[in-house]
C-alpha cells in the first residue's frame, strides 16, 4: 500500500489512489484516484449514480451503513491513512462530510444540531468560536435556534446542515450537493459560504449537480461516469470543453428550446380517462 | 395461479385430509391449536405487519371470541356456587355472533388505535390484557369467572363437533371424536381466512394499508381516509383474533380467563415475525412453528441432547421450547429478513434457479437501498 | 386522614422505583428508539447478583456488583442484538427485546429456581413513624434513590453532550457518525445505564415489604411501562411523573379496595393501564413526550 | 392406519383374569402426574413429584400392584391450562389416574373429560368447587373448612370475641374465594365484622392492604393468599405496630420464607391451617417418609408437599390394590374401588371418608406453626379436631 | 409566450382554485401570511420564493395536510381548508412531495395502483372474497395504470420495488402516482430537484405533455427558474410567508422586490441555474 505515499505528511491534502468500491456484488467505483491540495477547492461532477456520493462515502468512512466496503486503493489525509479508519477518527483527523439530502436531525431543534455537530471536537472555547462563526455565516439559524430542525424549510435544512459541520471546525469539508433544492439565491449564498470556508483555510471537496455553480467555485474539477474518472483537469478548461457543456450544464442542446417552447410533444399523449 | 402454486395446493390438501385419520388424538389436538393461532396470526399480521400498528393486545380480541361463543351457545345454568348466563342459540349463530363481537370490541378501541402509533399504540393494547383480564374475572355470570366455563360443541346441520360415545361415527376403521371431526373445521376455517386476507392484502385496501405503513401523510394525500382505514383494519383483526378464539374454545371445550394473558399476545407477535410480516402465508408458518415447538421438544425430550425429563435437573422440555422460541425471534430478525417465509421463498428461488439469490422479498424486514430525502 | 396520606406516601415511594424502570425506558428510548421489553430481564439479573452474593460480599459490594452485572448485560443485549438488527420499523426491534426477554427471564427463572432470595439490605423491617404515618426504612432509601438519581439524570441531559449524543444517534447513526459519535458508545452506554437503574429497582423492589426475589419479580417491570408510557417515552420528567401517577393510583386503588368493589375485585392491576388509556387519548404522546411530527 | 381400531370397546379382560382399560398392561400401570415444575408452584409441584415417584418405586419394591410394576407419567404444564390440556389429551388415554395435578384452573379445565373417562384424579387443590364429581377425590378438609376451623382457633385462643374485626386478605379465584366462604360463615356465626381485601397473585406488596385494615381496626388476619404475599402482610403489620395474630390458609405458607426478612415476624405470632398433618408431626409414617426423603433426595427440601404428595400417592395405589381385589382394574373400577373407602388415611394423621363426594372427605384441621429448627419448617401446633362451627357448616359444591 | 398555449379542447368541468388569504401559524412562526392567488382553468402557476417562504407549507395547506389558521382555499364550490386530505383528494387535487414519499418496498404497478384508490370501491369484503365486481375494477384500473406508466415512461419498471430505482425514476414514479388520481389540479412540489440536466430536460417535457393531453391545472413549486419561466402562464412569488409579487412570468421576473429576495443579480442567475 505504500507505493501510493501520498508524500510527506502536514502538509499534503487529501490524496485517494486507485479506489475501488463495492456495495455487496455491485461495484460502484472501480481505479479512482483524486487529488485535493491543502486549501483548494475541487469539485466532482457526474450523473445519477455516477458514484459521486460513493466517493465521499469512502473518504468519511460510512460506507457501512450502507453495507459497501473498500475493495481496493486507499484515501489519505495530511500524510494520515483514511481507508479503514472509523468515521469518528475520521472525523477527529479534521475531514468531515455534509451529508446528500441534508439529513439534519429531525427531532432536535436547530440549537442541539448544532451542539451535536460539535460533538467530535473536545475544546469548549474552539466550540463557542464556532458557533459564532456559524450563525453570523447563517444567522437565520440564530432565529430558528427553538424550532424542531425536521420542521425548517429545505434550504434552512441545508444551511443547518452545513453550519453543524462547521461545528466541528474541519481542516477539510466534504459537500454532498449542498444546492439540491435551494433557491437561486440560497444557491449563491451557499457558493459564498463554501468561498468564504475556503478563505479560511478549510480545504473542500465539492459534489454538485450544479456544474456552473460548482465549475465556478472550483480550481479543479474531476468527472465520474459509472465508477471512473472519464475526465478531470482545472475548473476553467472543463466548463469550455463541449462535453461537459452538453453534458452537465445543458448547454448547445436545441432539441431543448424546442421543447420547452410549446412545439407539440414527441411524446404519445395521454388520452383522458372517462370513467 | 402458476403450476406449482396449483401443485403446492393440491399437496396440502391432501395431506390435511389424510392427517386425522393417522395423527392420534393429541396430535390433532395440537394442530387445531396450530390453525386456530395461524387465524389468529393472520389477523395480527393484517394489522401489525400490513399496516405498521403493533398490537400488543391480540389475545383480548381471542378471548372475546372465545368467551363470546360459550356465552351466545350456553343455556342459561342456575345453582351451583355461581349462575351462569346464556342464550343458548344455535352453535353456528352464536359463533358468527362471536366474531362479530370481537369486532365490536376491536371498534370500540378504534378511537385509540387511530390515534396512536409504534411503541404508544404497543403498550396501549398492553391494557387491553389487563383490563380483559379485570373484566373476565369478574364478569362471572358470562365467563364463569376465574374457572371459565364449558364449551358446547358446535353443531352444523345436526352433525355435532364432539365425542359422541352414544352413536360413535367410524371412517375407515377409524373412530371420529371431536378432535377428527374439529380437524375439517378448522381446515376449512383456516383456507376460508387465508384466502379472505390474501384477497384484501392484494387488493384495494391491502396497497392502501402498505402505504399508510410506509407514509401515512402520503396515503391521505393519494385519497385514504387514513383514520378511518386503521380503524376498520383494527376491527378485522380483532373479528380474526374472534375467529381463532371460537375455534380454541372449541378445541379446550373449557375457556379461561388466565390462558388469554399477556404470554398469549406475545407469543402472536412472535409468531408474524417468526413467520414473515405482512403476508398470509408468513403468518401461518410462524404459527405452526410457535405452536408446534414446545410439543415436538416434549414428545422427543429424551431423544434430544441436553433435555431432560420432567423433574430431573437440567433443561426441561418446557423450558427448552421457551428459549428457542425467544432465540427464533432474535435470529429470523438478524439473519432472516422476510422470515420462514422470506428462506422458504429464497430457497425455492435458488433452488428453481429462476431469479439471483439477491432479489429481496416482497416484505423483507431490511431497508431497501435510501431513497433521497 | 391518616390512611390517606400513609397510601400518599406508600404511592409515592414505590411510583419511585417504577420512576427508575421507567427512567432505563426512556434511556434505551432516547439512544435507540427501542421499546425495551427485555427490561424484566435486566431486574431479574441485577437482583439475582446481588442476592446470591450479598452474604460472602457483604451488602453494598453485593449491590455494586448486582448494579455492574446488569449494566453488562444491557450493554451485551445491544451488542449482540439491537446493533445487529437491520430492521426498517422500530416496532420490530420492539418485538426481538421480547424474544430477547424470554430467553433471558426463561434462563434466569430456572436458575434462582423456586427460591425466594433475601437480598441483604441494611434497612430490614424497620419503620419510620412521623406523626400517625409509617413508612419502611426501605421505602424512604428507595425514594431518597430514585429521587437523587432521577435528578442526575435531568441534569445530565440537560448540560452534557452525552443526551445530544444519544438522540442524534437515535435519530440517524450515520450521521451521527459523521458528527464523531461513536455510535457503539452511545447506545451501549444507554443500554449498560438502563441496565444498573434496573438493578436498582429491583433492589427496591425485592427488600422489605416484599419478601424476596424470587421469579414473579417480572411481573412488576410490567407496571413501568404504563408509567413511561403516560409521562412521554422520550422524557425523563414524563418518567418521573409517570411512575409517581401510577405508584400513588396503585397504592390508593388497593388501599381504598373495600370502598371501591362497585367496581369490581383485583382493580389495582387495571387501574395503572385505566389511567394511562386515559392520558393517552387527551395527549398521545403522554404527557412530556414530544409529539411526532412530520412534514412533507 | 395404526388408528384404525374399529372403534370398539377398550375394556378387556387381560390374562389374569383381571379386567383392565386404559393405562394397565400385563405387566404394568401407568399413573400420571400432571404437576407444574416451570410456573409459580415449581418448588411445590417438585416436592409432590418427588414424593410420589419415591411411593412408587416402594410400592414396586414390595411386589407392585396386582403382579404390575407402577410407572409415572410426568407432564409440566407450569401452570399453564393450555398446556394441562395438551398433556391431558396425550397422557390421558395411557393412564389409569392421576395421582396429582396442581392447579384449580387446570383440574377445572379437565373436569369434563376426567368423568367421561372415569379417570381417578387427586387435585393438589381444596377449592370447594373441586367436590361433587366421583373421580375427582379433595383429600382432607377444603380451604373454607380450614378457615372456620381457624376462626374458631382464634375465638378460643386469641381472645376475638364478638363484636370484633378479622380481616381476610386473600386471592382472587377459587383458593382465595372457598375460604372467604369459610370466613364469611364463621364471622357471622361469632357476631365478628370481616374486613375483606382481595389481591392477585402477581401483587408483591401488602402496605396498602395492612395500612386498610389498620385503618379498619382489625384484631386478627386470616391469610389465603401466596406465601410471598403472606411474608409481606406479616412484616409490614408487624413493622407497622399492627401486633395482631395471623391464620394462614394451608398454601400461605412456606419454610422458604423463614430466611427473608419476613422470618422473625412469621415465628411470632402466625400460625396456618391444614387438613394434612405437618411432616414434622410424630407419626410414625411421617417420621419414615422424611427419612426416605431425605435419603433418595439429599438436596431437595421438604415441605408440605412432601406429604401431600405421598399421602395422595398411597390413596391411588391402595385404590388400584383394591379394584386389582374386585379383578376390575378398568378406570371405572379404581374410582369405585376409592370410593368404597370410609375411613382412609389413619396413619398420615387424618381419617379421610371417600364413600361421599358432595362433601369434603374431612372437616378436622391441624393448627400449625412455623418453627425454624423443625423438618418442613412448621410444627404441629394443635393436634387435629373438628371445630363446632364446621359441623353445622353446608359445605357449597360445584 | 407563457399566454401563447391554450390547449384547445379544454375540459370545463376544471375549477378555478382560489386561494384568499390564507395564513399559517406554527408556535411562534407566521409561514403564511394573508395569502391569495387564483390558478385559473388549465393553466399552469407557478409558486416560488426563498427556502422557507412557505411554498410546501402552502401545497399542504391545499392539499389537508395542514390546517390553515385563517383564510378560505375555494376549488370550484367546494372549500377546502376543513376537509381532510383523502376528502381534497376525492375533488381531484393530486400532488407530488418534495421529499419523496413512496412505499419502497411495492411495485411501481402497487404504488400507482394506489393513486386509483379515490376512483375505486372495493373494500375489505368485495377485496377479500375476490367479488367479480372488485375483480373487473382492478382489471379496469389496471390497465389505465399501465398506459399512464407508458406515458411516463415506467413500463419496464413496472414490477420493480420502488425502492431499488434511482431517484430520478422515483421522482418520475411520484408524477405518475398523481396523474393515476385523474387530477383536475396538478401539484407539483420541486419535480425536478436532485436531478441533472438530462433529467430535467426530460420531466419539463412530461409535464408539458400533461398539460397538453389533459388540460388540467398545474400548480408548480419550483426553484430552477429556466423551468419555471418557460413552462408557467402565472407566477406566485413568496417571501416570508407573505405575497410579494404576482404576475406573468416577464413581469414578474423583473420586479425588484423578487429580485432582492430571491433571484438576487439576475445574470448570476442564469449562470447558477442550468
Ligand atoms: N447501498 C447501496 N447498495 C447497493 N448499491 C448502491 C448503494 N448505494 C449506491 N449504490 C450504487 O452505487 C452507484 C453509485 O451511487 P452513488 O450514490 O454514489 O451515486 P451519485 O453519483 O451520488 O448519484 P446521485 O447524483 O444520484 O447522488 C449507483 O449505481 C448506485 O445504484
Ligand atoms: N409543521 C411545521 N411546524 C413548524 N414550522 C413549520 C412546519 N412546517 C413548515 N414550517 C416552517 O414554515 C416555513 C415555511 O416552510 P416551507 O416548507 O413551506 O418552505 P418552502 O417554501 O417549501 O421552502 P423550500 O423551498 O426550502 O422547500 C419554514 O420556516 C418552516 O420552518
Ligand atoms: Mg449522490
Ligand atoms: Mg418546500
Amino acid at each position: 500500500m505504500n507505493v501510493h505515499d501520498p508524500g510527506p505528511p502536514g502538509d499534503s491534502g487529501l490524496t485517494v489512489r486507485d479506489l475501488a468500491v463495492n456495495y455487496g456484488p455491485v461495484t460502484a467505483l472501480r481505479g479512482v484516484s483524486l487529488d485535493v491540495p491543502r486549501g483548494a477547492v475541487v469539485t466532482v461532477l457526474g450523473g445519477n449514480g455516477a458514484g459521486k456520493s460513493t466517493l465521499l462515502r469512502a473518504i468519511s468512512g460510512t460506507l457501512r451503513f450502507h453495507r459497501g466496503g473498500i475493495g481496493a486503493g486507499a484515501v489519505a489525509f495530511g500524510g494520515r491513512r483514511l481507508s479503514g479508519a472509523s468515521t469518528s477518527a475520521v472525523v477527529a483527523h479534521g475531514v468531515v462530510q455534509v451529508p446528500e439530502g441534508r439529513k439534519v436531525f429531525a427531532r432536535m431543534t436547530v440549537e442541539e444540531n448544532l451542539r451535536a455537530g460539535a460533538l467530535g471536537a473536545r475544546d469548549r472555547r474552539a466550540a463557542a468560536e464556532a458557533r459564532e462563526r456559524v450563525l453570523t455565516l447563517f444567522p437565520v439559524l440564530a432565529e430558528r435556534a427553538r424550532q424542531r430542525a425536521g420542521l425548517l424549510s429545505g434550504g434552512e435544512q441545508q444551511m443547518l446542515a452545513i453550519g453543524r459541520a462547521l461545528m466541528a471546525r474541519p481542516k477539510m469539508l466534504l459537500l454532498d450537493e449542498p444546492t439540491l433544492g435551494l433557491a437561486p439565491m440560497m444557491a449563491l449564498r451557499i457558493a459564498d459560504t463554501v468561498r468564504e470556508i475556503n478563505a479560511q483555510g478549510t480545504t473542500v471537496l465539492l459534489v454538485e449537480q450544479n456544474a456552473a455553480l460548482a465549475l465556478s467555485l472550483a480550481g479543479h474539477a474531476y468527472v465520474l461516469e459509472v465508477g471512473r474518472v472519464v475526465l478531470s483537469g482545472p475548473a476553467a478548461e472543463l466548463a469550455e470543453s463541449d462535453e461537459v457543456r452538453r453534458r452537465y450544464l445543458g448547454i448547445g442542446d436545441d432539441r431543448d428550446e424546442a421543447l420547452l417552447s410549446g412545439a407539440p410533444s414527441i411524446r404519445p399523449a395521454l388520452t383522458r380517462w372517462t370513467a | 395461479m402458476s403450476r406449482s402454486t396449483i401443485l403446492w395446493s393440491a399437496v396440502l390438501a391432501a395431506a390435511a385430509v389424510v392427517i386425522p385419520f393417522y395423527l392420534d388424538a393429541s396430535w390433532l389436538q395440537d394442530g387445531l391449536f396450530a390453525m386456530a393461532a395461524a387465524i389468529g396470526a393472520i389477523g395480527l399480521n393484517l394489522l401489525t405487519g400490513a399496516t405498521g400498528q403493533l398490537s400488543m393486545g391480540h389475545a383480548f380480541f381471542l378471548a372475546v371470541g372465545a368467551f363470546g361463543y360459550v356465552y351466545f351457545a350456553s343455556e342459561p345454568q342456575e345453582g351451583g356456587a355461581h349462575a351462569l348466563g346464556g342464550l343458548g342459540l344455535p352453535t353456528p349463530l352464536a359463533a358468527v355472533l362471536a366474531v362479530l363481537l370481537a369486532g365490536v370490541a376491536g371498534g370500540l378501541f378504534s378511537p385509540i388505535a387511530a390515534r396512536l402509533k409504534g411503541a404508544y399504540l404497543g403498550i396501549a393494547t398492553l391494557a387491553l390484557i389487563f383490563i380483559g383480564q379485570f373484566a373476565m374475572t369478574n364478569a362471572t355470570p358470562v365467563t364463569g369467572g376465574h374457572n371459565g366455563r364449558p364449551v358446547p360443541p358446535m353443531e352444523l346441520f345436526g352433525f355435532v363437533f364432539a365425542d359422541t360415545p352414544e352413536a360413535p361415527l367410524v371412517i375407515a376403521g377409524v373412530p371420529f371424536g371431536a378432535l377428527e371431526r374439529l380437524w375439517f373445521l378448522g381446515a376449512i376455517l383456516l383456507l376460508g381466512a387465508g384466502l379472505f386476507a390474501r384477497g384484501v392484502l392484494r387488493g384495494r385496501p391491502g396497497r392502501a394499508m402498505n402505504t399508510i405503513r410506509d407514509h401515512e401523510i402520503a396515503a391521505g394525500v393519494m385519497g385514504v381516509p387514513v383514520s378511518r382505514y386503521r380503524a376498520g383494519v383494527f376491527v378485522l383483526s380483532s373479528m380474526y383474533g374472534g375467529l381463532a378464539g371460537v375455534l380454541i374454545a372449541l378445541v379446550f371445550q373449557q375457556t379461561v380467563p388466565d390462558y388469554f394473558g399477556l404470554l398469549l399476545a406475545l407469543a402472536y407477535l412472535a409468531m408474524i415475525i417468526i413467520g414473515g410480516l405482512g403476508s398470509v402465508a408468513g403468518a401461518v408458518i410462524g404459527a405452526v412453528f410457535v405452536s408446534m415447538l414446545p410439543r415436538l421438544l416434549t414428545r422427543y425430550s429424551d431423544a434430544l441432547p441436553l433435555i431432560v425429563q420432567p423433574g430431573q435437573e437440567g433443561v426441561g422440555a418446557a423450558e427448552a421450547a421457551q428459549i428457542l422460541y425467544g432465540l427464533a425471534v432474535v435470529v429470523v430478525v438478524l439473519f432472516l429478513p422476510g422470515g420462514l417465509l422470506g428462506l422458504i421463498t429464497q430457497l425455492r428461488l435458488r433452488i428453481g434457479n429462476r431469479l439471483p439469490a439477491a432479489a429481496a422479498p416482497k416484505h423483507s424486514l431490511t431497508p431497501t437501498p435510501e431513497t433521497r430525502n | 386522614m391518616t390512611t390517606f396520606l400513609e397510601l400518599l406516601v406508600n404511592g409515592i415511594s414505590i411510583g419511585a422505583v417504577y420512576a427508575l424502570i421507567a427512567l432505563g425506558f426512556v434511556i434505551i428510548f432516547k439512544a435507540t428508539e427501542v421499546v425495551n421489553f427485555a427490561h424484566a430481564s435486566l431486574l431479574l439479573v441485577g437482583g439475582f447478583i446481588v442476592a446470591k452474593t450479598h452474604e460472602s460480599l457483604g451488602f453494598w459490594l453485593a449491590l455494586l456488583l448486582g448494579l455492574a452485572g446488569a449494566a453488562a448485560l444491557g450493554a451485551l443485549i445491544e451488542f449482540a442484538v439491537i446493533r445487529r438488527a437491520n430492521v426498517v420499523s422500530h416496532s420490530i426491534l420492539a418485538i426481538v427485546t421480547i424474544g430477547v426477554d424470554i430467553v433471558l427471564t426463561t434462563e434466569l427463572t430456572r436458575q434462582i429456581g423456586t427460591e425466594v432470595l433475601a437480598l441483604g439490605d441494611p434497612w430490614g423491617s424497620e419503620v419510620l413513624h412521623i406523626g400517625a404515618v409509617n413508612i419502611p426504612l426501605a421505602r424512604i432509601a428507595a425514594l431518597v434513590t430514585a429521587s437523587l438519581v432521577i435528578a442526575l439524570f435531568l441534569l445530565a441531559f440537560k448540560y452534557t453532550n452525552w443526551g445530544i449524543a444519544m438522540r442524534a444517534t437515535a435519530e440517524d447513526s450515520e450521521t451521527a457518525a459523521l458528527m464523531g459519535v461513536r455510535r457503539g458508545r452511545v447506545s451501549m452506554g444507554a443500554w449498560a445505564v438502563a441496565g444498573a437503574l434496573a438493578a436498582l429497582a429491583a433492589l427496591f423492589m425485592c427488600i422489605f415489604p416484599t419478601p424476596g426475589l424470587d421469579r414473579t419479580v417480572t411481573a412488576t417491570a410490567m407496571k413501568a411501562f404504563p408509567a413511561a408510557i403516560l409521562g412521554g417515552l422520550d422524557s425523563t420528567t414524563g418518567a418521573l411523573a409517570g411512575g409517581l401517577i401510577i405508584g400513588v393510583t396503585e397504592s390508593l386503588v388497593g388501599g381504598y379496595q373495600s370502598e371501591l368493589v362497585f367496581l369490581g375485585r383485583g382493580l389495582g392491576d387495571v387501574a395503572p393501564f385505566l389511567v394511562m388509556i386515559i392520558i393517552l387519548l387527551i395527549r398521545p404522546a403522554g404527557l412530556f413526550g414530544t409529539r411526532e411530527l412530520a412534514r412533507v | 392406519s395404526e388408528k384404525a381400531t374399529g372403534g370398539g370397546g377398550d375394556a378387556a379382560a387381560s390374562g389374569d383374569g383381571v379386567k383392565v382399560g386404559p393405562g394397565v398392561t400385563a405387566d404394568k400401570i401407568s399413573i400420571g402426574l400432571m404437576t407444574d415444575l416451570t410456573g409459580p408452584y415449581a418448588s411445590f409441584g417438585k416436592s409432590l413429584t418427588n414424593a410420589q415417584q419415591l411411593y412408587f418405586e416402594q410400592t414396586n419394591q414390595a411386589g407392585g400392584v396386582c403382579g404390575r410394576q407402577l410407572e409415572a407419567v410426568v407432564r409440566d404444564h407450569g401452570y399453564d391450562v393450555q398446556k394441562a390440556v395438551s398433556a391431558y389429551t396425550e397422557i390421558g388415554p395411557k393412564v389409569v389416574a392421576l395421582a396429582h395435578v396442581v392447579g384449580s384452573p387446570m383440574v377445572n379445565a379437565i373436569k369434563q373429560r376426567i368423568e367421561a373417562d372415569q379417570m381417578l384424579t387427586i387435585p393438589q387443590a381444596w377449592a370447594t368447587n373441586l367436590l361433587g364429581s366421583k373421580p375427582i377425590q379433595v383429600t382432607a378438609t377444603t380451604y373454607d373448612i380450614d378457615m372456620i376451623n381457624g376462626v374458631d382457633f382464634l375465638a378460643k385462643e386469641k381472645g376475638i370475641k364478638s363484636g370484633d374485626k378479622i380481616g381476610h386478605l386473600y386471592f382472587e379465584g377459587d383458593y382465595g374465594e372457598s375460604a372467604l366462604n369459610g370466613s364469611k360463615y364463621a364471622a357471622e356465626k361469632l357476631g365478628l365484622e370481616l374486613v375483606e381485601q382481595k389481591i392477585k397473585a402477581t401483587d408483591q406488596d401488602m402496605t396498602a392492604q395492612v395500612t386498610a385494615f389498620k385503618k379498619a381496626g382489625v384484631k386478627a388476619i386470616l391469610v389465603s393468599v401466596g406465601p410471598r404475599q403472606t411474608a409481606s402482610l406479616v412484616g409490614v403489620s408487624l413493622a407497622g405496630g399492627m401486633d395482631v395474630p395471623f391464620v394462614g390458609s394451608n398454601s400461605a405458607y412456606s419454610p422458604q420464607l423463614l430466611p427473608t426478612p419476613a422470618g422473625p415476624a412469621l415465628l411470632k405470632d402466625f400460625y396456618y391451617i391444614t387438613g394434612g398433618a405437618p411432616i414434622s408431626s410424630d407419626l410414625p409414617a411421617m417420621k419414615k417418609l422424611a427419612e426416605d426423603y431425605k435419603a433418595k433426595y439429599p438436596n431437595d427440601a421438604i415441605d408440605s408437599g412432601v406429604s401431600a404428595g405421598y399421602s395422595a400417592a398411597a390413596i391411588v395405589v391402595d385404590a388400584l390394590k383394591k379394584a386389582c381385589e374386585n379383578k376390575d382394574l378398568t378406570r371405572a373400577g379404581v374410582v369405585n374401588a376409592h370410593r368404597s373407602q370410609n375411613a382412609w388415611g389413619q396413619e398420615y394423621g387424618g381419617v379421610m371418608d371417600f364413600t361421599v363426594f358432595d362433601k369434603p372427605a374431612s372437616l378436622r384441621s391441624y393448627v400449625a406453626k412455623p418453627d425454624k429448627d423443625a423438618l418442613g419448617g412448621s410444627v404441629t401446633f394443635k393436634d387435629a379436631a373438628v371445630s363446632d362451627l364446621a359441623k353445622e357448616y353446608q359445605v357449597p359444591v360445584g | 409566450m407563457s399566454d401563447a398555449y391554450q390547449p384547445d379542447g379544454m375540459e370545463p368541468s376544471i375549477p378555478k382554485l382560489e386561494v384568499r388569504d390564507v395564513t399559517v401559524r406554527f408556535a411562534g412562526l407566521v409561514a403564511l401570511d394573508a395569502v391569495s392567488f387564483t390558478v385559473e382553468p388549465g393553466s399552469v402557476h407557478a409558486v416560488i420564493g426563498p427556502n422557507g417562504a412557505g411554498k410546501s407549507t402552502c401545497f399542504n395547506v391545499l392539499s389537508g395536510v395542514y390546517r390553515a389558521t385563517s383564510g378560505s382555499v375555494r376549488f370550484g364550490d367546494a372549500e377546502l381548508t376543513a376537509l381532510p386530505p383523502h376528502r381534497i383528494a376525492a375533488l381531484g387535487m393530486a400532488r407530488t412531495f418534495q421529499n419523496i414519499a413512496l412505499s419502497p418496498r411495492l411495485s411501481v404497478r402497487d404504488n400507482l395502483m394506489l393513486g386509483r384508490h379515490r376512483l375505486t370501491r372495493a373494500g375489505f369484503v368485495s377485496a377479500g372474497l375476490r367479488l367479480p365486481s372488485a375483480r373487473r375494477e382492478a382489471a379496469r384500473h389496471g390497465e389505465r395504470v399501465e398506459e399512464i406508466a407508458a406515458f411516463v415512461g415506467l413500463t419496464p419498471q413496472l414490477a420493480m420495488p420502488v425502492g431499488l430505482l434511482p431517484y430520478g425514476v422515483q421522482k418520475r414514479v411520484e408524477l405518475a402516482r398523481a396523474l393515476c388520481m385523474e387530477p383536475k389540479l396538478l401539484m407539483l412540489d420541486e419535480p425536478v430537484a436532485g436531478m441533472n440536466g438530462g433529467e430535467r430536460r426530460e420531466m419539463a417535457e412530461l409535464i408539458i405533455a400533461v398539460r397538453e393531453s389533459l388540460g388540467i391545472s398545474i400548480l408548480l413549486v419550483e426553484h430552477d427558474m429556466g423551468m419555471v419561466m418557460r413552462l408557467a402562464d402565472a407566477v406566485t412569488v413568496l417571501d416570508f410567508g407573505r405575497r410579494i409579487a404576482d404576475g406573468p412570468p416577464e413581469t414578474v421576473q423583473n420586479d425588484p422586490e423578487v429580485i432582492r429576495a430571491y433571484l438576487g443579480a439576475t445574470s448570476e442567475t442564469e449562470e447558477a441555474a442550468p
